[in-house]
Formats: C-alpha cells, sequence, structure tokens
C-alpha cells in the first residue's frame, strides 16, 4: 500500500548507447497505475531498446527505472519479471516446441513454488501446484478466447493468435505492468480488430500497460497518453489527438515536409 | 499434426537392420558350417581328418584401438595355430574352433565379448585379452561363470595375488627390472632416470623400477612422465638431462619410447637408453632408425633365437615359430604373437590332457610343466599362474638395426 | 522523366517464412529508368518482397522476371551477374575490411571474369560521386559515419553496373541533412540511367523523386499510383498514421 | 632451473605449439565460414602426415611433390566432406552439424586405420637428423621446417586474404553472408573454399611435424583438441589469435612439464586445459578476441 | 487429455514389455549384458538428453560424471569399506555437487565455449583418474569391486543386474516425464526455445541450467555406479574423451528432444556397434570396416533424420533462424 503515492512506473534520463550509436537518448516519463501509455515514433526511433531496457535485455548507460518505488536498473531480467513486469515482443517469441497451453503455463512460472526433488518425485504438493497453475492459464486463455486451441503446437497457429498466446502469457504472469511491443505487427485487418477489442478488456480490468504500436487506431483507442520518439529522444508526451495533430510528430513519421508545401497534417 | 508413418518406417529399418545383423552376426559363429565342408584337399593329407563337435576356444584380442599393434599379431598367431591343428588331425581326433572377438581396447567391449564367448559360443577356455585393462575387466567375470582364462598381458595385478581361473603368458615387469637392474649391478651404474608412459604397462613398469633400483642402492635422479598419445617428449628429456644421469630407463609401448629415443638424439644426450621389453619388437628400430642404435632392452629370446647357443631349449621351438608365422602371415614376427601362441598352446595342451571339460581343463593347466614357449619356459602351480624366471629375459642392445645379445 | 520498356515484374508472388504467409500475391513491376518507391508501415513486407527478388527467399509460388527473363529458383550470385544489386537495409558493410576492399567487392563478378582495369576506373568514378569516400579509400569501413557508410554501401552496389539498383531504407538513422544528401545522390543516379526500386520510410521524400509508388500492407499491395497521387492519397498516410488521421 | 634449460622449452614449446596454431587457424577459418567447430580437424592433420608417408616414403616422390601433393589430396577431402556432409544441413542446428564433423572424424580415422594399418609410421626428417646446438640448447633441423613453413603459410593466409579478391570474398563471407551474396558472391563456393583451405593448413602441419611425432591414424585427436584450445584462447574465429594461442597452448605445456614437480608431467594435459577453462570463466572472448555486446 | 494419457502408458508399457521379454526369450549373458550396457548407457543418455535437449546446452564432458559414479563407487567401498549402496548414494551426493560447483561458472558460456569448456573438465577428470596414484589405482585402476546385494542376495550375474538396471532406466523415465510436465520442466523447454522469452517469464535461466547439468550428472553418477558394482573393475580407459563424444552421439542420434530418444538412441548405437563387431566374423575384411561403416551410419542419420529417430524428420523451422 505504501507503493500508492508512486506512480508504477518511474523512468529517469534513461541513456542507452550501442558501440557509439546512442540509441536511447536522456528518456523521462511517468506511468501512472491502471493507465495505458502509448509508445510511438518511426523506426529506428529507440522504442524497442527502451523495452530492453525497463526488462533488463540491456543494462542502461545511464539513467535510472524505477518500479513500485524501487530501482530496477541493474536487476537480471528474470529478477525484473518476477517483480510483475511482463511484456510481449516484436518478433514473435513464443516457445514453438510447445503446446499453447504450456506455453502460457511458462508465464505462470512465478506463482510456483516446488523443487526440483518433490517435481521429479511428483508429490501431492506438486499435483496441487499444477493444477491450480493449469486453472490460471486456462483463464489467462479464455481472456483471450484461445481455449479451443490449449493442446494444438503453438507453432501451428497463424501468426495473428500466435500473438494472443504472447499475451495470454504475459497475462497468466498477473503482472502489474504489461509492456506490448507492436502487438498489431503482421496482423491481418481483422486480426488487428480482434487484438484491439481485447487490449481494451485488459485495459479496463485496470492492468498497468506501456504498448509500442503504429497502428495508430489502435493507439487512439485504448492509451491515455501517449510519448512519440525520435532518434532516440521524446519528442512530446501528450494525449493521442493532440499527438497526432502535432505538425513535429507528422514531420518525423513522414518526413520533413519540403518548403514549398508549407505545413502539412493541418 | 503430420503422419508419422514415413520417418517411423525409416528409423524401424535401421533398428531392424541392426538387429538383424546382430542376430545374423551372432548366429553366423556358432554354427560351424566351414567345419565339414572345409577340408575337401582329402588326397593330399596323410593324417585322419578331424571329425565330430568342434572343441571351442575362444580368444579375445584388441584387433582395433590403440591396442591394435598387440592385438593383430596375437590374432594371426591364434589363426595359424587352428589352422596347424587343424590340418594335423584336431584335438582328439575333433576339430578346432578358435572364435576370436575384437575388445577394440575398450574395457566395455572385453566384458561383452567375454560373456559372448562363455555364454552364446559355450568355449572351454579364453586366450587374451591383449591388455591390462581389458583383462582385469573380464576376470571377474570368468571367476564367476569358472572359466579358464589365459591372458597376454603383463600387469602383475593379473596374476598376483593368484585367481584360481586366470592365467597370464606375458613376463610380468617384475622379472624384466630384475633383469635390467642385474645388468646396471654389473655396469656399476650409480644415478638413473626413468620415463615411463602413463598408462598401465609404463606405470607398473615405474613402480617395478622405483622399488628394485631403490633395493639395488641406484638413485632415480628423475622420474618422469609421457601420455600414450604424446608426440613429443623433449620437455622431459630436457628435464632429465640437467640433472645428468648415466642411464635413462623408458617404460612404454610404440611408438612413445621410439619418439623418446629420436627426441634424446635431438637433444644431444648420451646417457645409455635402457627400454623395456614392450618395444621389444622391429617396429620400434623402424620408428627408430639411426636412434635405435645402442639402446638396449630385455626381451623374449625370440629375437635372438639365431644367437642363442642350440644347447638352449627353446632355441629350436622359436625357430619353427619364426618360420611358421612368416609363412603363415608374411609379415615379421613379434613378441606378442608369442604371447598368444603361448597362451594358446598350453591350453590345448591342457585340453589334449583333460578333454573340454573347464574345470578339468583349469586342473591341467596347473599342472602345466617345463612347457617350452616363445616367451620363456613355463611352471605353472597353484601359486604361480604365470610361470616365468627371469631368465625368460634375454638382454640385448640394437646394433645395425637389428638385436644382439649383450654380453 | 522518360521512361523504357519493363525491366522487371513480380507476378501473384507468395512467400512463407517457415509457416508465416509473409507475401500475399504480390504483384508490381518497374520500367527501365524509372525510380519505383516502396511504401509501407513495418511489417508489410517491404523488405520480404526484396530479399524475393534478390533471390535470398525462393518464393512458394508466383513469377519474377527480370529483362524478360525468369529469375526464380536462380542462385543470388547469378540474379547479381544478371545486373540487379541491392543496398540492404541497414547497410551491411564489410565492416572490418577497408572503404576501398568494400567497392572492389562490389564488382566480385567482374573482378572474377578478369576484368581488373575496368573495375579500377569505376572506383574512381565512386570517388568522383562520394568525395569522402575516396579521402577515406584505406580506411576501416566500419568506421565511418552513418551517411558515409550508407554512401560506401550505394557504391559498392553501383560498383556492379547494375541495371536494377534496390535501396531498402537507405536514408534509416541518419541526420535528415544526410538524409536529404542520399536522396539527392539517388535522383542523380537515376538521370545517370540506373533504373531504382526504393523503400524507404520517409515517404514525402521517397515520393518526391519517385516515379510511381506501391504501398504495402499485412504482406499485400494496396495502392499504387504515381508518385503525385500518392502523396496525395489519404490512404498513404492512413499506411502510416492511422486511418482517422485526416478526421481528427 | 638453467637458461640453456628454460630456452630449451621455449624453442620445442614454439615448435609443437606452431603445429596447434596451423591446426587452430585450420579450426578458425571453417568457424568463420560457417559456425562449425569441426571435429575432423584433427584427421585432416593425420592424413596429411600418412598421405605424404606415402608420397615420400613410399612412393619415392620428391620432398616439394609429395609435400604439394599430399596437400592438395586432403584439401579435396575438406571440399568432399563440405560438399557431402555439411552443404545438406548447413540450416541445422549447430549442434547437428558439430556432430556430424565427429560422425566424419569417426569414418576417416576408420579409413585411415584400414588404409595405413594400426602402427605408426616413421617419416624421415626432410634435412636428416640433425640438430644445431646453441651453447647447449638443441634445435632439431626438422623445427626449423616447421617454423618456416609456418610462418609461410601464416604470411601467405595474410597474404591471400588481404591482397586477392577471393580472399576479400571470403572474409566478406564470415563478416556477412548476406551482403556478400547480394554482393554477387557465392557463398557456398567461399565455404567449399573455406573446407579446402583449411584442409590444407592441418595438412601442412600433419606433413611437417610427422618426422618428429610420427605418421600415426589415431594421433589426431590429442592434436586437434590441444588446436581448439589455442582456438578459443586466440579468441574464436580471429585467425591470427588462433595461430598466438596454439604458440601459447605449446609454449605452456613444455613450461608446465619443466616447472612440474618430479613424477607430476602426467598432469602436462591437464594444464593445457586448465589454462583453457580459466580463460572460458575470465575472458571468454579470448586473449586477442574483442569483447562482444549481448544482443538479442 | 486422455489419448495423449492412453498414449503415453500404452508407449511405456511397449518398453517395458520388450525389456521384460529378453530375459524370457534367452537368458544368455551376452544378450543380457548387452541389455544392461544398454540400460547403463541410456540412464546417462537420458541425463545428458535433458541438458541437451530440453534446456540447449552441450557438455562435451559426460563421461567424467559417468567416472565420478564408477570411482566413487570403487574408492568407497574398497578403501573405506562402505557398503555398496550407501557409497552409489553419496558418489551420486558428491558428483552434484561437483557437478554444481562446475557448472555454474561454467553453463554461464554458451555455445562453442560451453562445450569446449565440459570437454576440458572431462579431459581433466579423466587426468586425476590416472594419476590419483593409490587412491583410485592409477591406470592400472581398481580391481575386486564389490557387488551390490540385498541381504544375501547379491547383483552378481547378468541376469539380476539386468533386473536391476532396467527398473532404475524405468523410473528415470517416469521422472523425467514428470519433471518435463512441470512448472520446471517447462522452464526449461522455454530456454530451450527462447532464452529470452524465458527470462521475461520470470525463469531464472543460470539457475535452471545448473538444476538440469546436476541431474543429468548425478544419473550419469547412478550408472557408472551399477558399472564399476558389475564389472567390478573400473579403470580411467572407458571415461575418456571418446565416451563423452559417444554419449551426444547416442543423444543426438536418437534424438534429443523426447525422453524415449536417447534412450533408443543408446540402444541403437550399442547395438550397431555390436552387430559390425559381429559382422567381421561374416566377412573378415570388415574387421576395420566396423569404425568406417559407424561412421557412415552416424552420418547418415544426421543426415536424413536430423532430430533423430525418434522424432525423424520434422518441418519444424530451422532453429537458427530463430534463434
Amino acid at each position: 500500500m505504501q507503493a500508492e503515492e508512486y506512480p508504477l512506473l518511474q523512468v529517469r534520463n534513461l541513456r542507452k548507447v550501442f558501440e557509439g550509436l546512442v540509441a536511447v537518448n536522456n528518456v523521462s516519463f511517468e506511468v501512472e497505475r491502471g493507465t495505458v501509455f502509448g509508445l510511438i515514433g518511426p523506426n529506428g526511433a529507440g522504442k524497442t531498446t527502451l523495452f530492453n531496457v525497463i526488462t533488463g535485455i540491456y543494462a542502461p548507460t545511464d539513467g535510472t527505472v524505477v518500479l513500485n518505488g524501487e530501482v530496477i536498473t541493474g536487476l537480471p531480467q528474470d529478477a525484473i519479471a518476477a517483480r510483475g513486469v511482463a511484456r510481449t515482443f516484436q518478433n514473435l517469441q513464443i516457445f514453438h516446441g510447445m503446446s499453447v497451453e504450456d506455453n502460457v503455463l511458462v508465464g505462470c512460472h512465478r506463482h510456483g513454488r516446488c523443487g526440483l526433488l518433490a517435481t521429479i518425485f511428483r508429490l501431492p504438493a506438486v499435483r496441487a501446484e499444477e493444477r491450480q497453475l493449469r486453472n490460471h492459464a486456462m483463464e489467462a486463455l479464455q481472456f483471450v478466447g484461445l481455449q479451443d486451441f490449449a493442446r494444438a503446437p503453438a507453432s501451428s497457429l497463424p501468426p495473428g493468435r500466435q500473438r494472443l498466446v504472447e499475451i495470454a502469457r504475459a497475462l497468466a504472469s498477473e503482472p502489474c505492468l504489461l509492456l506490448l511491443d507492436e502487438p498489431a505487427a503482421g496482423l491481418t485487418t481483422h486480426e488487428t480488430e480482434v487484438l484491439g477489442e481485447l487490449l481494451q478488456r485488459i485495459a479496463a480490468t485496470g492492468l498497468t500497460i506501456i504498448i509500442i504500436e503504429h497502428d495508430m487506431n489502435l493507439v487512439m483507442d485504448i492509451c491515455a497518453t501517449v510519448a512519440v520518439l525520435d532518434q532516440g529522444e521524446v519528442l512530446t508526451i501528450d494525449s493521442p489527438s493532440a499527438v497526432q495533430a502535432d505538425p513535429r510528430v507528422i514531420a518525423a513519421y513522414l518526413g520533413e515536409p519540403q518548403p514549398e508545401e508549407g505545413g502539412a497534417g493541418g | 499434426m503430420r503422419c508419422p508413418y514415413p520417418r517411423l518406417l525409416i528409423a524401424s529399418c535401421i533398428v531392424g537392420l541392426a538387429v538383424a545383423l546382430v542376430v545374423g552376426g551372432g548366429c553366423a559363429k556358432p554354427q560351424p558350417q566351414q567345419v565339414p565342408g572345409g577340408p575337401p584337399k582329402v588326397g593330399e593329407m596323410p593324417v585322419p581328418q578331424p571329425a565330430g563337435e568342434p572343441i571351442k576356444v575362444g580368444a579375445i584380442f584388441s584387433v582395433t584401438g590403440p591396442g591394435a599393434p598387440l592385438g593383430e599379431p596375437e590374432k594371426f598367431a591364434a589363426e595359424m595355430i587352428e589352422d596347424a591343428v587343424n590340418k594335423a588331425g584336431g584335438i582328439n581326433g575333433r576339430p578346432l574352433k578358435i572364435i576370436i572377438e575384437d575388445d577394440q581396447t575398450e574395457e566395455a567391449k572385453a566384458v561383452l565379448a567375454a560373456k559372448k564367448l562363455i555364454e552364446q559360443d559355450k568355449v572351454c577356455a579364453i586366450v587374451g585379452p591383449t591388455m591390462s585393462g581389458t583383462t582385469l575387466a573380464i576376470v571377474d567375470s570368468c571367476q564367476k561363470a569358472e572359466v579358464p582364462l589365459f591372458s597376454c598381458a603383463a600387469s602383475a595385478k593379473i596374476t598376483h595375488p593368484v585367481k584360481k581361473w586366470v592365467f597370464s603368458s606375458a613376463q610380468t615387469d617384475v622379472l624384466a627390472v630384475q633383469r635390467i637392474v642385474e645388468y646396471l649391478k654389473q655396469q656399476g651404474t650409480k644415478r638413473a632416470a626413468i620415463i615411463c608412459d602413463s598408462n598401465a604397462f609404463g606405470q607398473s613398469g615405474a613402480e617395478q623400477l622405483r622399488k628394485q633400483l631403490g633395493e639395488a642402492g641406484i638413485q632415480i635422479v628423475d622420474e618422469e612422465k609421457f601420455a600414450t598419445k604424446d608426440t613429443d617428449m623433449t620437455a622431459q628429456l630436457t628435464k632429465i638431462k640437467a640433472q645428468n644421469p648415466e642411464v635413462i630407463i623408458c617404460w612404454g609401448t610404440n611408438p612413445g619410447p621410439a619418439i623418446i629415443a629420436k627426441n634424446m638424439k635431438s637433444l644431444g644426450i648420451t646417457a645409455q637408453l635402457i627400454n623395456s621389453h614392450g618395444v621389444a619388437n622391429q617396429k620400434f628400430i623402424e620408428l627408430a632408425g639411426d636412434a635405435a642404435e645402442g639402446v638396449i632392452l630385455p626381451c623374449g629370446k625370440l629375437l635372438v633365437a639365431d644367437e642363442l647357443p642350440d644347447s638352449d631349449p627353446q632355441k629350436a621351438t622359436l625357430l619353427k615359430f619364426r618360420k611358421d608365422y612368416e609363412a603363415f602371415t608374411g609379415k615379421p614376427v613379434n613378441t606378442f604373437a608369442g604371447h598368444a601362441f603361448d597362451s594358446l598352446q598350453m591350453v590345448l595342451q591342457a585340453i589334449r590332457k583333460a578333454g573340454d571339460d573347464r574345470a578339468a581343463i583349469r586342473d591341467a593347466l596347473e599342472q602345466t610343466k617345463d612347457f617350452v614357449g616363445i616367451t620363456g619356459v613355463f611352471n605353472l602351480s597353484p601359486e604361480d599362474h604365470n610361470g616365468l624366471t627371469k631368465d625368460a629375459f634375454a638382454l640385448v642392445v640394437i646394433k645395425n638395426g637389428t638385436w644382439t645379445q649383450v654380453k | 522523366m522518360m521512361t523504357g520498356s519493363v525491366l522487371l515484374t513480380l507476378s501473384g508472388v507468395n512467400a512463407y517464412y517457415g509457416q508465416l504467409h509473409v507475401l500475399k500475391g504480390v504483384s508490381l513491376h518497374v520500367n527501365e529508368r524509372e525510380i519505383v518507391a516502396l511504401l509501407g508501415a513495418n511489417g508489410a513486407g517491404k523488405t520480404t518482397t526484396l530479399r524475393t527478388i534478390c533471390a535470398l527467399l525462393k518464393p512458394a509460388t508466383g513469377r519474377i522476371t527480370f529483362a524478360g527473363k525468369d529469375i526464380v529458383g536462380m542462385r543470388p550470385e547469378a540474379v547479381v551477374r544478371l545486373g540487379i544489386t541491392q543496398v540492404p537495409e541497414g547497410r551491411q558493410l564489410f565492416g572490418p575490411l577497408s572503404v576501398r576492399d568494400n567497392l572492389l567487392l562490389g564488382a566480385y563478378t567482374r573482378l572474377c571474369a578478369g576484368r581488373k582495369a575496368e573495375v579500377l576506373e569505376d572506383i574512381e568514378r565512386i570517388f568522383e560521386l562520394f568525395p569522402i569516400l575516396g579521402e577515406r579509400a584505406g580506411q576501416r569501413s566500419g568506421s565511418l559515419s552513418g551517411g558515409e557508410q550508407q554512401m560506401l554501401a550505394i557504391g559498392r552496389a553501383l560498383m556492379a553496373r547494375p541495371r536494377l539498383l534496390i535501396l531498402d531504407e537507405p536514408c534509416l538513422g541518419l541526420a535528415p541533412l544526410v538524409a536529404r544528401q542520399i536522396i539527392h545522390t539517388i535522383s542523380q543516379l537515376r538521370s545517370q540511367g540506373t533504373t531504382i526500386l526504393l523503400v524507404e520510410q520517409n515517404a514525402r521524400a521517397a515520393l518526391s523523386i519517385a516515379d510511381r509508388g506501391y504501398v504495402m500492407e499485412t504482406g499485400k499491395v494496396v495502392l499504387e499510383g504515381s508518385a503525385e497521387e500518392l502523396l496525395r492519397n489519404r490512404e498513404v498516410r492512413r499506411a502510416y498514421l492511422g486511418k482517422d488521421y485526416e478526421e481528427v | 632451473m638453467s637458461l640453456a634449460e628454460l630456452l630449451q622449452y621455449l624453442v620445442t614449446g614454439v615448435t609443437v605449439g606452431s603445429v596447434y596454431g596451423l591446426v587452430a587457424l585450420g579450426f578458425t577459418i571453417i568457424y568463420n565460414a560457417t559456425g562449425i567447430i569441426n571435429f575432423a580437424q584433427g584427421e585432416f592433420v593425420v592424413l596429411g602426415g600418412l598421405i605424404f608417408y606415402s608420397l615420400y616414403v613410399a612412393a619415392h616422390l620428391p620432398l616439394v611433390a609429395a609435400l604439394v601433393l599430399a596437400v592438395a589430396a586432403v584439401a579435396l577431402i575438406g571440399v568432399l566432406m563440405e560438399r557431402l556432409t555439411i552443404r545438406p544441413l548447413i540450416n541445422s542446428p549447430v549442434v547437428t552439424l558439430i556432430i556430424i564433423t565427429v560422425g566424419v572424424s569417426v569414418l576417416l580415422r576408420g579409413a585411415a586405420k584400414l588404409i595405413w594399418g594400426p602402427e605408426a609410421l616413421p617419416v624421415p626428417p626432410f634435412s636428416g637428423e640433425h640438430s644445431l646446438f646453441v651453447g647447449s640448447v638443441a634445435v632439431h633441423l626438422q623445427y626449423l621446417w616447421v617454423l618456416g613453413l609456418t610462418v609461410l603459410a601464416v604470411v601467405g593466409l595474410r597474404l591471400f586474404f588481404d591482397h586477392t579478391i577471393v580472399g576479400k570474398a571470403m572474409q566478406a563471407c564470415a563478416i556477412n553472408s548476406e551482403a556478400a551474396q547480394l554482393a554477387g558472391i557465392s557463398v557456398s563456393r567461399m565455404v567449399q573454399g573455406s573446407f579446402a583451405l583449411s584442409a590444407a593448413l592441418s595438412a601442412l602441419a600433419g606433413i611437417v611435424i610427422c618426422p618428429i611425432t610420427l605418421a600415426s591414424y589415431d594421433g589426431g585427436a590429442l592434436l586437434a583438441l590441444k588446436g581448439f584450445c589455442g582456438t578459443i584462447i586466440g579468441g574464436l574465429g580471429n585467425g591470427l589469435g588462433a595461430v598466438m594461442g596454439g604458440v601459447i597452448i605449446g609454449i605452456l605445456e613444455k613450461l608446465g612439464i619443466g616447472f612440474a614437480p618430479q613424477g607430476y608431467a602426467g598432469y602436462q594435459d591437464a594444464f593445457a586445459f586448465v589454462v583453457l577453462l580459466l580463460m572460458l570463466f575470465i575472458r571468454p572472448s579470448g586473449l586477442f578476441g574483442r569483447q562482444r555486446t549481448e544482443g538479442i | 487429455m486422455s489419448a495423449e494419457r492412453k498414449r503415453e502408458i500404452l508407449g511405456f508399457a511397449v518398453a517395458v514389455a520388450i525389456v521384460a521379454a529378453l530375459p524370457v526369450v534367452t537368458r544368455s549373458a551376452y544378450w543380457l549384458s548387452i541389455g544392461v550396457f544398454i540400460a547403463l548407457h541410456g540412464i546417462v543418455a537420458i541425463g545428458l538428453g535433458l541438458l541437451l535437449g530440453y534446456a540447449g546446452q552441450v557438455s562435451l564432458g559426460q563421461a567424467a560424471f559417468y567416472g565420478m559414479g564408477a570411482y566413487g563407487s570403487a574408492i568407497l567401498t574398497l578403501h573405506l569399506g562402505c557398503n555398496p549402496w550407501l557409497a552409489m548414494g553419496a558418489a551420486a551426493v558428491a558428483t552434484g555437487l561437483i557437478a554444481y560447483v562446475i557448472g555454474v561458472p561454467t553453463l554461464k558460456l554458451h555455445g562453442h565455449y560451453l562445450a569446449m569448456a565440459t570437454l576440458g573438465i572431462g579431459i581433466i577428470v579423466r587426468i586425476l583418474f590416472n594419476e590419483g596414484g593409490h587412491i583410485t589405482g592409477g591406470p592400472s585402476g581398481l580391481p575386486a569391486v564389490p557387488n551390490l546385494a540385498i541381504g544375501g542376495f547379491a547383483f552378481d550375474n547378468d541376469l539380476r543386474m539386468y533386473c536391476l538396471a532396467w527398473p532404475i532406466v524405468f523410473l528415470q523415465v517416469v521422472f523425467s516425464r514428470n519433471l518435463l510436465r512441470s512448472r520446471l520442466g517447462r522452464a526449461l523447454r522455454a530456454i530451450h526455445d527462447s532464452e529470452i522469452a524465458a527470462r521475461s517469464c520470470a525463469i531464472n535461466t543460470a539457475k535452471a541450467k545448473v538444476m538440469v547439468f546436476v541431474l543429468s550428472a548425478v544419473y550419469a553418477s547412478v550408472a557408472g555406479s551399477l558399472y564399476a558394482h558389475w564389472v567390478n573393475f573400473v579403470n580411467p580407459h572407458p571415461f575418456s574423451f571418446p565416451f563423452s563424444l559417444e554419449l551426444v552421439v547416442m543423444v543426438m542420434v536418437g534424438g534429443a528432444a523426447s525422453i524415449w530418444g536417447p534412450l533408443i538412441g543408446a540402444a541403437a548405437l550399442t547395438i550397431i556397434d555390436q552387430s559390425l563387431l559381429q559382422l567381421g566374423h561374416v566377412f573378415p575384411i570388415a574387421e576395420d570396416l566396423d569404425i568406417v561403416l559407424f561412421g557412415i551410419i552416424v552420418v547418415l542419420v544426421l543426415l536424413f533424420m536430423p532430430r533423430g529417430l525418434v522424432r525423424g524428420l520434422s518441418s519444424q523451422e530451422a532453429e537458427r533462424r530463430a534463434g
């Protein structure tokens, strides 16, 4: 409860440099509990790198990430995940050798306790835990509407559904913060619509979400706040409608307007 | 889901083929097809043809793997004897069948080979294995199955302590070292260095050297080791050189000692090199080339058979064996072939006396007296399952690429 | 600008990454001495289309012809010999090698055929086009700045004397000024007679020099037209910023 | 330990080490082209020595002709190996590729034994069984051949990679095979070339060292392992580093024997591998490799 | 659920039936001892399969753990007069501890570096066996290791050993299944498929890898102990690098990513090996050819069934791209 006074996530002056290339430069923002925060920007703006720093895949060159009032920069990736930060990946990272259900069960990993010896002898405690995790996973699958595919090999699903598996896996960990990296990338129009509806339902549960997305419809529909990144720096943080109308944002996407054309996008 | 049948089919084909091979291979041998149909050359043979159920003797040699240089001649010797015995009318009128298994110089394979010979082929005795390690690995199986085992390996552990069913025909290092120490005492040597292979043969030699040199009051100024597959021992020899010994005693089997001889020459070390009986073969001279000149080693009398006085009890046997072996294989004779020859001949002698009952063969073997073999004159007894004395060794020096007895 | 006969045609090309259907019946063509822009959001299949043309990915179905010749199933190096070269996304230079070596390797097929003198002349021509490369000829290409690397990547592709030059995101990650310079160079190349197929995030910049363009979405070509048409088209903006863009 | 002794260890260490270095270089070339550690590398060394034996000792060919022919023959074996076993599987997981090279090594070893028999074969030193003595430090003439040919091979390779277009193309494939394909370089041919080159280098190593070590069908494994250590110590993928790594292993090994207390020389191989492990734990990128940042 | 479960039980029953059938069909010590060797190799291979196929980590030093079990049993029974069962357990615990100490720094390495490190460890351990003087018996080894026995009933012949080893194998199969069907097992498989995604699911990948490394070492140790108490003799030779390689080949040939694969690989290789040896009797020239044929078989299996005998050809995309 004492954590309630902080915003859920604070990113302070984050900077990440790869062999001289500045990928993320002095980025700061805060994400309030129970809100959906959008992260947009052209290719190479540093959005995914930012995710990777927040989730501990990269150590930042400079700056801190604070979750629930606790500094999490420098913690290993799994320790950050264990604190309730779940994510999906831009290029799908499902466990292709496993069934849909098992994929989602991996998401429940942090809720299990049983050790190796108990496991190989399959003691009653393990059975009970399995049952509990399975129920949990089933709930997540039902939430994303994949309950009928639980036994199917995850790799046999079309990419749209694989995306849902990833989301279900993240949800199954009961995260306090969900990071979605371009969930609509590569989806058909219909799939994108299904996804949008799902994301709205997730947002409605009060889960805090950060989403990287190019599809502005989606961003418009669910985000309370949007940050625009360009060349590793924050261009602006504002409401989605204000961001869309911002000429700097349009320039970043479509290229700088040619002088003779004047201000476009009005 | 894709239909798994094609892959299943391929998989089961491979496994099936393998099983078929095992069954086929395992059964092909015991069915002695060759024997009844074998001897069509009746006319030229005055001796009666062997008939009836063949007498089966097992043999396990390291025909492949690191032990192959020893195991291959042993196999030839066994084949030669089988051939000769059957041509001469077999054993007690029955044909002789020697079933040779290759243990690939691996302990596990030796165990399997022994079990196959004992249970599958029901042999009445086993000759071999070639190496000390493989022998020790099957000692227990033979003891439990109560099958006489006549090893061709040299480790003292095989026959000390005496095991009821286990014999060995190779000279142990104890005798070889005795022969060397006797020579060193004659020469008044005070400082010796030893360099031994880190395998069982080398280390068992090293142990004997330490013990017997110490008792003889000869100082060991340096003791070095090399790995069996090492290909350069200059570093060890440099270390030895710094200690300035009068003799360097090397204990190992080819090619290591040959490399040591060459390394010594290239380092300009002038100390006398003494080798073990492990390299008492032509191969050593071939490998070491000029560097072999002047090397002294104890060896079975086979190598110096021509030089032996006619009074020597072994001379006739040695010359005949050499002639037969070289005629049979087309290759120069070899001490290891002699081990197999001795083991097998003693076993056959016991069978002639006692029939093909395993226990009877064992008892007969223990009674073997004054058996004139290639390695020496054997006198087996319940207390000694090796039966050789240091007289089994001649001390030879390599001169002009050939062996001469040290006077 | 006068454009000539059809040089490259893709018709009904379908391609997969494993089970992922990435190109769904893509058809497009490029005429000689034309600049064609291929636009679309991330993951729309632009780069995959280029990989398919260069034979790095074999299409499941569909035809690709270049100068009247079917090139499906050819080896990548054979496609290069036919006259298609690509400046891949992210430059993909041979970083540890020098600038000059990178250029030489661009002319690998010609060097193997023993036309060394001609190649050396071409290198001089590249140095005229990009003087900065001449100054850095002996330097490790990995140590160049982003813009210089992009110039080198273009130079390397030109060394094969292509009839069709394919550029994948040549302005990605470059400062605006440098990006403009690259765009300028591309239009210059066309005027020298090279046909160009261009993939670029900066749609406005790309269309400013292109004759025609295609817009891709989720593996399909959803729109084609002249550059002016596309620049004015709402759909183009939608493809990048979402369909409500104009209605806000 | 006297200075002469120390120098003697160094001389032998460098000689043996340069053979490890050549093997390590062979590993590196194939690794760079394909990402595979080729477990049949040791067999290339062995086959080099054995074929050379047949040509030089048995068939009495002149030294240079025998040497060139033996190297070429092994290079051909390398090409065949690539063509028959590596190319069909090039997109398989690395473990599969490693194991298939194990299979090939078993096959080649078996074939070598079938042809040349189980026993070691003597090869006369190229310039006779003589040593130069510098003070009391002995330098066998064959050592000079080993060192000379190693240096020649390394310099030749350097020239090949830096100054010929094929060499540069090979490097390009190793750096970025897709970009190389886009430049019109046939990657599969370069991979084949790298197998040929790697096999040739290892064969050369086998040939120059066999007058000292004798030629034997089963000598490859140990040489390959030491070469392997050299590769890692020099930094996987770094050619010159690999040669240096091999030489370092050679020197450490001989010094290890020199400094070991009496009767402990049996640990010499353990010594080389302890160094390797320390290296892996402390600086896995090798002495001469660049530290890489881990990416996704 | 039920169909899969049924198939699983059926498969298990068939395997048990085949294994149980052998002693009924033949009492030949040769066949039974081949069966025992398959069981021993199978135990090591199943453990290695967990490491290789599920956790995706290579070990080229597994023979060392097999050796530690064998030597642990031999040393404890011969020098300290331990009960063989106790020795077997103590050796397994000790091997597990050693594997833990080795595993923590080693499993931080990836790919070839890991392969190289485990290879080095294997060779060092083999040298320690060889140079262990009185304790390990040096290169000559330690003879007269006692048999395992329950009361007066000693597991001293092949039939008895067969009846002891195979239940252990099946127990291990059940254990492996329990592990793989659990949270920890799924974590391992997740690591194999995508380490980065596994970590994003709060899986401590380093810990999980060390865990399965230790488990595989313990399995190997148990098999080693059984070997020592059965053959009654240990020397360093069987525990050297070639056997480590052979184990990896068994796992690869059988198929790493399944419980039965390594076991079938162990069976296939042991049988093929023996059959080639026996082939030498039928065709005398085949004597040296067997090694060549062995190599060819390994190469062919991998060429045409890169996922091993159990899975055969699979349509799964090349993993390199995904990795």
